[in-house]
């Protein structure tokens, strides 16, 4: 970790700094797999910029005895329209263990893109996955069972995404009230 | 249980007898049957759908089907203000609106990063555990009519109604309050306020007495839920589970102490979990167990903040609010302990729009919900509406 | 041996606590919880016996506060459009002419005395698609738009939920924006004519109106 | 007591009497009981469920039609007739109709062994208790047929379930009413009232009279629960669990049918344990010194009302405890019946052989 950051920290809010003592653990092991730790006081993040490793970080996380993000709040999934990319953000923290929580970024093609499955990690991420999927459209590679689950099953379209289009009609029902 | 789960897709059954022997047993040809249960079933509490694979009331697999209250919350956010946003967190749980908006209000004004009065702070606190109140008298009345005890139910609404009449009083609505709004309240509360609350809680607590009597203590009620729909703490966790769910599975995890927000951390409260004398840790029971005791816990909470709520002459319970909700770029996942568990908003603003460019609803029930599929396995079809009660859902906050 | 007789025991001993509280609450039946509104002081006095009420005809009072049909007291609305801008679901649509300034005095004021400078023939609130948040009603700077406690106004015509409470009639609505284009028409041309005097007295008012004075327009 | 030789006098006249070659007494002998079901159940059967249920649930119950809602059952009924009597297009529609008939007649068939009075009974059968424990058993063949019949997997989990139940409640049942067998003598159900009557009242029933009583009776008392289906015994039904259970598919009068049956049973069960232990038509108030009150409260008339009033309460007990009580598990219920009630019974069934030997 360069001086910079670790100046920086030094502002940083104690939940904050946690949060980058779990990040660095996770630097050290995974070097630039993952990108730099973004210290905002309202959510720290990190992001996983090499994505055949994003099973593998969070195999870490959760079993690490350091780490132990055992505990998965939230997937959520984004469309980044910008950088033409979907992504998705996951909120961990450890129940029992440590204080600290974090939030992981992974992002893919907009476009036909894929994200590891972490479904295996966490059994939460299973349905949060699937949400994902249903309102963004990107597929999570290994998941066990990757179905729309709140709309319809032959809904077209991904309603989240920024360019959705909502379809006309669906079975010979008027869509847009 | 797991070799009988695999073993019975051929009707074969290896038993394991006591001395580590197995016996195989072949069963005459029979059939699974496919058993939708829901969308229109009595006890899938709204319109969930079970997907059951029988054999006789044997439950195989039961795979749940969301979507039927689907109201699109997510893409609604994306094109409404702030402020209007809060109405619709109310439609979320709507048996807990006032928890749902202090967790949305709370990640905005996290955003924003603004003083909330303390006033506010507490009246917040009492309302949001009135209506904690008011949803576990739910969940523990419709857990009574699931294994056919239908008294407790009217019971736990009678006095539901109460504070039902309490909230449309200070906030004039009975179920979708819009009273907490970001940075502030929509009204300060009647003078009589703090009086009429103290004597619901001198009401209520020998009516949680009797509930507990009628409900709680029956035997037929505990041979039912005793050990049934088992989660161990591990799992759970790996599941996400959170508020009673978690608490049933013996793990002292409440965010109102963990992630302290709000007045919490100035309030005196247990967190309780089974101690596993009357329920074993981690069945449908000791969730049942966790809501009642929560109930008790609450009211201890609105008793202190009735205490020391702080009097203002002339207090505008809007004086915090800013005139124009716009908050910087920035993103927060900001959540709150709801009477079903965690409920966490991840939102997302550009600095420029007065909408979130994103705004997520992580629902307590909706994770809750997911380990129905390892929950059902191998349950009889009365165990499997046990275990579907002591989930608790609410199908507005699963499908959002 | 000794668990089964307990266990026979347990369940006698608490299905007969059970049968009790029940039997309790049958005889009881005799009291009934009276309509007292919450914020009756007594309120908490009369709570035992029978609980429900006989709704048409009895019914907990709602209170002050409380949150119901929305209405529009369209003599005190100044047509600024604040409530149809904060509604979240789009349920109030409004349209205004402005007040040519012959018209001021018959426009009026409000009952706070803040002169009215729209017509507002159309103010439609299609209560059917009202979720009853108040957004509306907080914006509302002259409080004329409120809740008011009527909670029960169902129709067998579902166009019967838009309640019209616009000040004008068609026609009426009509003279007064032809009235406003020739106006506007002449303000116009005299802008044209005398260029620099007038800009000091013509275009001041102009920008405050602008937004309603579009929407009139569409 | 002095009854005993014209005891079926007015039933014997009024069946022996015929307009013409048609046995119209005897239509109106049969015809009795099925009246008597329709207004009882009309009467307190719905409405007094309703009410009984409301007041213990801190509501009111239905108040609009009538007078306190009196009328209400009428109304039921009303909306009953009109509604369209649907047969799903995939049931098996001969099972689907007969099967709400055979139970509506399984109900009401043992009304014809009650005795109502010391001068009216339908058929003083030498074996009217047997007749009485057998002839419910119809239900089963018309629960099964029904939700057979259906075509839908809750009402074939519901009617496979009460078979299950039905059946096996009845043998501690049977057990139970074969010590009250024992305690008479007798298996008519005319000479079970008579022998309990006496001057002083409730003293000379079997409940009171034998030590051993109050076990079969409890017994007896349970397992009428299940074989009527009523809570805590109502998994067949198991509004929860199977929607609706045997009769999910069943609309109008037919779904009508199913409440009728299900109040008649109620009430033929109570009647029986009333008349096997409660005395049946004899009046509890006892002789005391100078007031014959025993003497008094003892007739035709007043013999139609004790064994209706005894009924009425053990119905009353019914539904009290269907409104206080969850729901058993099929497996519990099962337990409860092989395990608890039935070796009680042998327990009780043996006792009562002790007792009547060596009195």
């Amino acid at each position: 970790m360069d001086n910079g950051m670790e100046e920086a920290g030094n502002s940083m809010s104690a939940a904050v700094q946690q949060s980058k003592a779990a990040y660095d653990l996770i630097r050290a092991r995974f070097g630039d797999a993952v990108s730099e730790f973004d210290a905002n006081p309202t959510m720290p993040f990190f992001e996983v910029l090499d994505l055949s490793k994003w099973v593998d970080i969070a195999l870490f996380m959760r079993d690490d005895s350091r780490l132990k993000f055992n505990y998965m709040a939230c997937l959520s999934g984004v469309d980044y329209l910008e950088q033409n990319q979907l992504g998705i953000v996951c909120n961990l923290e450890s129940i029992g263990h440590h204080p600290h929580r974090i939030a992981v970024k992974v992002k893919c093609q907009r476009d036909g893109g894929s994200i590891p499955s972490v479904s295996c990690v966490w059994h939460t991420a299973n349905w949060h996955e699937r949400e994902a999927y249903d309102m963004y459209g990107m597929t999570f590679d290994g998941h066990p069972d990757l179905r729309r689950i709140l709309c319809p099953e032959d809904w077209t379209g991904f309603p989240l995404r920024k360019d959705y289009q909502v379809q006309e009609t669906y079975h010979g029902i008027k869509v847009p009230y | 249980m797991q070799e009988l789960g695999k073993a019975e897709l051929n009707s074969t059954r290896i038993i394991r007898q006591d001395d580590n022997r197995v016996v195989i047993e072949k069963d005459l040809d029979t059939e699974y049957m496919v058993l939708s249960m829901g969308p229109q079933h009595p006890s899938t509490h709204g319109v969930l759908r079970l997907e059951c694979i029988t054999d006789g009331e044997v439950v195989v697999e039961a795979e749940p089907y969301l979507g039927y209250l689907h109201r699109c919350f997510e893409k609604y956010c994306e094109k409404v203000d702030y402020p209007g946003i809060v109405p619709y967190t109310d439609r979320m749980d709507y048996l807990a609106g006032m928890n749902t908006e202090l967790a949305f209000c709370l990640g905005v004004e996290k955003l924003l990063d603004i003083e909330i009065p303390r006033r506010v702070e507490f009246i917040r606190v009492i309302v949001s555990e009135l209506n904690r109140i008011a949803s576990h008298l739910v969940a523990i009345g419709t857990y009574g009519i699931d294994l056919g005890a239908f008294t407790p139910f009217l019971f736990c609404f009678r006095d539901r109604e109460h504070i039902l009449n309490l909230l449309e009083w200070i906030s004039g609505a009975r179920m979708l309050y819009n009273y907490i709004w970001i940075g502030g309240l929509s009204f300060d509360v009647p003078a009589d306020f703090k009086k009429r609350v103290a004597e619901f809680v001198t009401y209520f607590k020998p009516k949680t007495r009797e509930l507990q009597q009628l409900l709680t203590e029956n035997e037929i009620f505990v041979k039912r839920t005793r050990g049934v729909g088992m989660m161990p703490a591990e799992v759970a966790i790996n599941y996400a589970w959170s508020g009673p769910m978690l608490r049933g599975s013996g793990v002292k995890w409440d965010l109102r102490r963990n992630d302290p927000y709000s007045i919490y951390p100035e309030l005196d409260f247990d967190v309780p979990v089974p101690d596993g004398k009357l329920s074993d840790i981690g069945d449908s029971l000791s969730r049942h167990l966790v809501r009642a005791l929560e109930i008790e816990e609450s009211l201890k909470i609105i008793e202190q903040c009735l205490d020391k709520m702080p009097e203002v002459e002339g207090f505008n319970s809007r004086s915090a609010i800013p005139k124009k909700i716009r908050p910087k770029a920035g993103e927060v996942y900001a959540r709150a302990e709801n009477p079903r568990g965690e409920v966490g908003f991840y939102i997302v603003s550009d600095g420029k729009s007065t909408k979130p460019l994103r705004c997520k609803a992580r629902s307590s029930c909706f994770v809750n919900l997911a380990a129905m599929k390892d929950l059902s396995k191998g349950q009889l079809i009365p165990d499997l509406v046990a275990i579907i009660g002591s989930i608790d859902i609410v199908l507005g906050e699963v499908d959002r | 041996m000794s668990e089964y007789f307990s266990n026979i025991r347990i369940g006698a001993t608490t299905i007969a606590t059970g049968l009790a509280i029940t039997l309790r609450h049958f005889f009881n039946a005799i009291h009934r919880k009276g309509d007292a509104g919450i914020d009756d002081a007594d309120y908490f006095k009369q709570v035992d016996g029978l609980c429900t009420l006989q709704y048409p005809r009895e019914a907990v009072p709602t209170p002050a506060l409380g949150r119901y049909r929305l209405y529009n007291d369209i003599d005190d609305c100044i047509g600024c459009g604040q409530c149809e801008r904060a509604c979240p679901i789009e349920c109030i649509t409004i349209e205004t002419i402005k007040t040519t300034a012959d018209d001021l005095a018959a426009c009026g004021k409000t009952s706070q005395g803040q002169q009215k400078r729209m017509w507002v023939p159309v103010f439609d609130i299609d209560v059917a698609k009202c979720m009853t948040c108040g957004i509306c009603v907080s914006v509302c700077p002259t409080e004329c738009l409120v809740h008011t406690p009527v909670s029960d106004f169902s129709e067998f015509d579902v166009r019967n939920m838009i309640y019209h409470f616009g000040n004008l009639s068609n026609i009426e609505a009509e003279a007064k924006k032809k009235k406003l284009a020739e106006q506007q028409a002449q303000a116009a041309k005299e802008k044209a004519a005398a260029a620099a005097a007038a800009a000091a007295s013509g275009t001041a008012p102009a920008p405050a109106a602008k937004p309603p004075a579009d929407e009139a327009g569409e | 007591m002095s009854q005993s030789p014209s005891l079926n006098t007015w039933s014997d006249a009024l069946s022996g009497f015929h307009l013409g070659w048609f046995p119209l007494g005897l239509v109106i002998v049969a015809a009795i009981p099925l009246v008597f079901i329709a207004l009882y159940a009309l009467t307190y059967g719905v409405y007094g469920e309703r009410k009984i249920s409301a007041f213990m649930q801190d509501r009111l119950g239905p108040m609009e039609v009538g007078k306190w809602g009196i009328l209400q059952t009428l109304a039921d009924i009303l909306k009953l007739l009109q509604k369209e009597d649907i047969v799903p297009t995939a049931a098996d529609k001969f099972l689907f109709v007969i099967g709400p008939l055979v139970m509506f007649v399984g109900s009401f068939l043992a009304f014809a062994v009650l005795p109502f009075g010391p001068a009216f009974i339908g058929a003083d059968l030498n074996v009217g208790l047997f007749y009485a424990i057998g002839i419910v058993a119809l239900e089963v063949v018309g629960i099964l047929a029904s939700g057979w019949g259906s075509n839908n997997k809750w009402a074939l989990y519901g009617a496979v379930r009460s078979v299950a139940q039905i059946v096996s409640y009845e043998i501690p049942a049977s057990m139970a009413l074969l010590c009250g067998a024992m305690m008479s003598g007798t298996l008519s159900m005319q000479q079970f009232s008579v022998l309990q009557s006496g001057p002083y009242g409730f003293a000379h029933f079997y409940l009171f009279n034998n030590p051993i009583a109050w076990l079969p009776f409890i017994i007896y008392f349970i397992a009428s629960l299940a074989e009527t289906n009523r809570a805590p015994f109502d998994i067949p039904e198991a509004e929860s669990e199977l929607v609706a259970g045997f009769f999910t598919e069943y609309t109008g009068m037919k779904f009508a049918m199913f409440f009728l049956a299900e109040y008649g049973s109620m009430f033929m069960v109570s009647a029986v344990i009333s008349i096997v232990f409660l005395g049946g038509w004899n009046s509890p108030l006892p002789n005391i010194g100078g007031f014959a009150l025993n003497d008094l409260t003892n007739g035709p008339v007043w013999g139609a009302f004790w064994i209706i009033m005894k009924g009425f309460f053990f119905i009353f007990v019914q539904m009290w405890l269907r409104w206080t009580l969850p729901r058993l598990r099929v497996d519990q219920l099962m337990y409860l019946c092989w395990k608890v009630l039935t070796p009680f019974a042998f327990v009780a069934f043996v006792l009562t052989a002790i007792w009547e030997i060596y009195k």
